[in-house]
């Protein structure tokens, strides 16, 4: 088991950078994005391999799923802007000898990129030293973790670790998503949808199959996530997979719900969050320290709240723009689906 | 009897090495697709495996989160990177 | 039990190779409808083998019933994510490959 | 033990690697592919610190920071990509700044 388990390390351990590498490499922007999205799924065996459940979870939903549907739709978003003569396949490349003929790149590069090059090799001796000299204690913050965990009202340390003891890390991270929602919001639009085209009646009983599953399971993950892996983030990303999936068929439902909804959905996982830790200190606490006997509901409530957050989050960041009053445009859908970057088409 | 286990997951992960290259190759946009697609169901076959080689209940989490998303890259890149609309 | 522990490991035994078949077969066919039909074979038969023999070995009925959601999972997720690759394909005009 | 040591090495050779290109490659996408491979690669780092004590004892802590970090990532790349089309949607193009200064000269050249 052992020797075969560390040719199983090995394969991993080289298709990863050679992955990274070839990603990099690969003069076709969408080959980059499926070579992303495969290094994903190596991610997630890593983890796996690693002994970390938890993060293979979160990364099989993020990693694998909904970056690989995010960096697809902007790719199409990106090229559909672009002349419509030119095709998505080495439109980079062409763009790039288009605007400098190949002698006069060489001629001013050599310079600036030695210099990158002599940066990036003083980095990573500074980091492989740093890597080498850093001294962890064993089992780290491991046996502290252990210790306390009598007090924490869950059975899962990663969970204890990230509602409990650090809470205020989730707090702020949570912040730092819903801020996200905000930047993207502001930014941009939902545009007008594409013109209909034949719908595809097999996602239509995709969607119908997969979508409750995935509520479920996301349910599932959030309650499972005090005694096992999962938690508020893997059940908030698959919550996330799903409306991805709601807003890829373009069902009518999505379209139609009301704006104020989709902005309290938004706002519940932050505002629970920090109204509780607020509640902490007034019951007599510091903040976010909840009271001892009843700490496992705390935790749960605020899961619950935050994974319906950071679903609607994911989902409208992959929306990618405001939606649009359902006043305002009676056919655009608010969550319309993000292919709206097309006024090349409208023009 | 758990080399069964470790061997045919290290065979599923040579798999999905090997199929690397045809997204490397692929002619066209979709073949690329399709490769990661397999990964998707290799890698569920190799957290099956690893779950029942090492005892341990939580893969089948893993991979049941794997399973309801594997789909999810292959419909946004046949509707929105590939379909739609012509071009 | 041990009957069903043996059947099981000859499940999975037939079952690996169906995945190394649809790897070289995604590799070695000409073009993308020959390629899917690989493809498939590895997704609904090779895993069906792998997760029918881990079924056999599993102890208790929980498991089993997990594995066979996530194959059904796989099945449906799968097929109809090729289906809708296939039909993209077609409506970008690709010709089948026919030997001539 | 020592087959989990190099996963360190295969993590600190995503970042370089990420670094590389988010200096090297032109193209915005490319960028924040890059920049998703150097996080990965941080993670994969940190992970390896978890695990690299012993058997059946792990650190929690970073599994807590690392399953932030990945939100926190899919967020910052959604932005980014949000920013990237929004660039191209009023510059008509999406490779750096540095490279427009020649085509709009040749394009008064000619």
């Amino acid at each position: 088991m052992t020797s075969v388990m560390s040719f199983f390390d090995i394969m991993l351990v080289l298709a990863l950078p050679w992955l990274g590498w070839r990603l990099l490499a690969s003069p076709d922007l969408f080959r980059a994005v499926v070579l992303f999205i495969s290094l994903g799924l190596l991610m997630s065996l890593t983890w796996v391999r690693l002994h970390a459940p938890d993060v293979a979870l979160a990364e099989a939903a993020i990693g694998a799923g909904l970056t690989g549907a995010l960096f697809l739709s902007a790719l199409r978003r990106l090229e559909r802007m672009q002349d419509s003569e030119r095709r998505l396949d080495y439109a980079e490349k062409r763009e790039e000898e288009r605007q400098a003929p190949p002698a006069r790149r060489r001629r001013s590069k050599p310079i600036a990129y030695g210099l990158a090059l002599l940066l990036l090799v003083f980095f990573l001796v500074l980091l492989g030293w740093s890597l080498v000299k850093t001294s962890v204690s064993p089992g780290g913050l491991g046996p502290a973790v252990t210790g306390q965990m009598g007090q924490t009202g869950v059975q899962s340390q990663v969970t204890a670790v990230l509602l409990n003891f650090r809470g205020y890390d989730t707090l702020l991270e949570v912040m730092v998503l819903f801020l996200a929602a905000l930047g993207s919001w502001s930014l941009t639009r939902i545009r007008q949808p594409l013109p209909e085209e034949v719908a595809a009646p097999v996602l239509a009983s995709l969607v119908r199959l997969l979508v409750p599953l995935m509520i479920i399971v996301a349910g599932y993950l959030v309650w499972i996530g005090s005694s096992r892996a999962g938690g508020a983030f893997q059940g908030g990303a698959v919550l996330g997979a799903a409306g991805v999936l709601l807003l890829l068929a373009d069902v009518t439902v999505v379209r139609q719900i009301p704006s104020a909804l989709l902005r309290w959905a938004l706002v519940l996982g932050p505002l629970l969050f920090l109204l509780s830790a607020i509640a902490c200190m007034w019951i007599g606490g510091n903040l976010l320290e909840y009271p001892r006997q009843s700490a496992g509901a705390w935790i749960l409530l605020i899961e619950s709240a935050t994974a319906v957050s950071i679903g609607v989050t994911l989902a409208a960041l992959y929306a990618g723009g405001r939606p649009l009053e359902p006043s305002a445009l009676e056919e655009a859908g608010e969550v319309a689906s993000e292919s709206g970057g097309d006024e090349g088409e409208g023009e | 009897m758990s080399w069964l286990y470790s061997t045919a997951a290290l065979c599923l992960l040579c798999a999905i090495v090997a199929g690397l290259w045809r997204i490397l190759r692929g002619p066209t946009a979709a073949d690329s697709m399709l490769a990661a697609q397999l990964f998707g169901t290799c890698g569920v076959a190799i957290l099956l495996l690893l779950s029942k080689g090492l005892n341990w209940v939580v893969l089948l989490d893993i991979a049941l989160v794997f399973a309801l998303l594997a789909a999810l890259a292959a419909v946004a890149f046949a509707l929105r990177t590939w379909g739609g609309t012509e071009r | 039990m041990a009957f069903l522990h043996n059947l099981g490991t000859v499940c999975i035994l037939i079952g690996v190779p169906f995945f190394v078949s649809g790897t070289v077969g995604l590799l070695r066919f000409p073009d993308i409808y020959t390629r899917l039909h690989a493809l498939t074979k590895a997704d609904n038969v090779g895993l069906g083998f792998v997760v029918l023999g881990l079924a056999l070995q599993a102890e208790q009925w929980n498991t089993v019933a997990r594995l066979l959601l996530i194959w059904l999972l796989v099945l449906i997720g799968s097929s109809a994510s090729c289906h809708l690759v296939a039909r993209a394909a077609l409506r970008k005009k690709i010709q089948p490959w026919s030997r001539s | 033990m020592n087959t989990i040591f190099l996963y360190n090495f295969s993590g600190l050779a995503l970042f370089a690697i990420g670094l590389h290109g988010l200096i090297r490659s032109s193209h915005l996408l490319r960028k924040i592919l890059a920049a998703n491979l150097m996080s990965s690669g941080v993670f994969l780092i940190m992970i390896v610190g978890a695990y690299g004590t012993d058997k059946g004892m792990i650190d929690p802590v970073p599994h807590a920071m690392v399953l932030t970090g990945i939100v926190v990532s899919v967020s910052a790349t959604a932005v980014a990509l949000a920013l990237v089309c929004l660039v191209q949607e009023t510059t008509n193009r999406v490779l750096l700044l540095q490279k427009r200064k020649k085509e709009q000269g040749r394009r008064t050249d000619a």
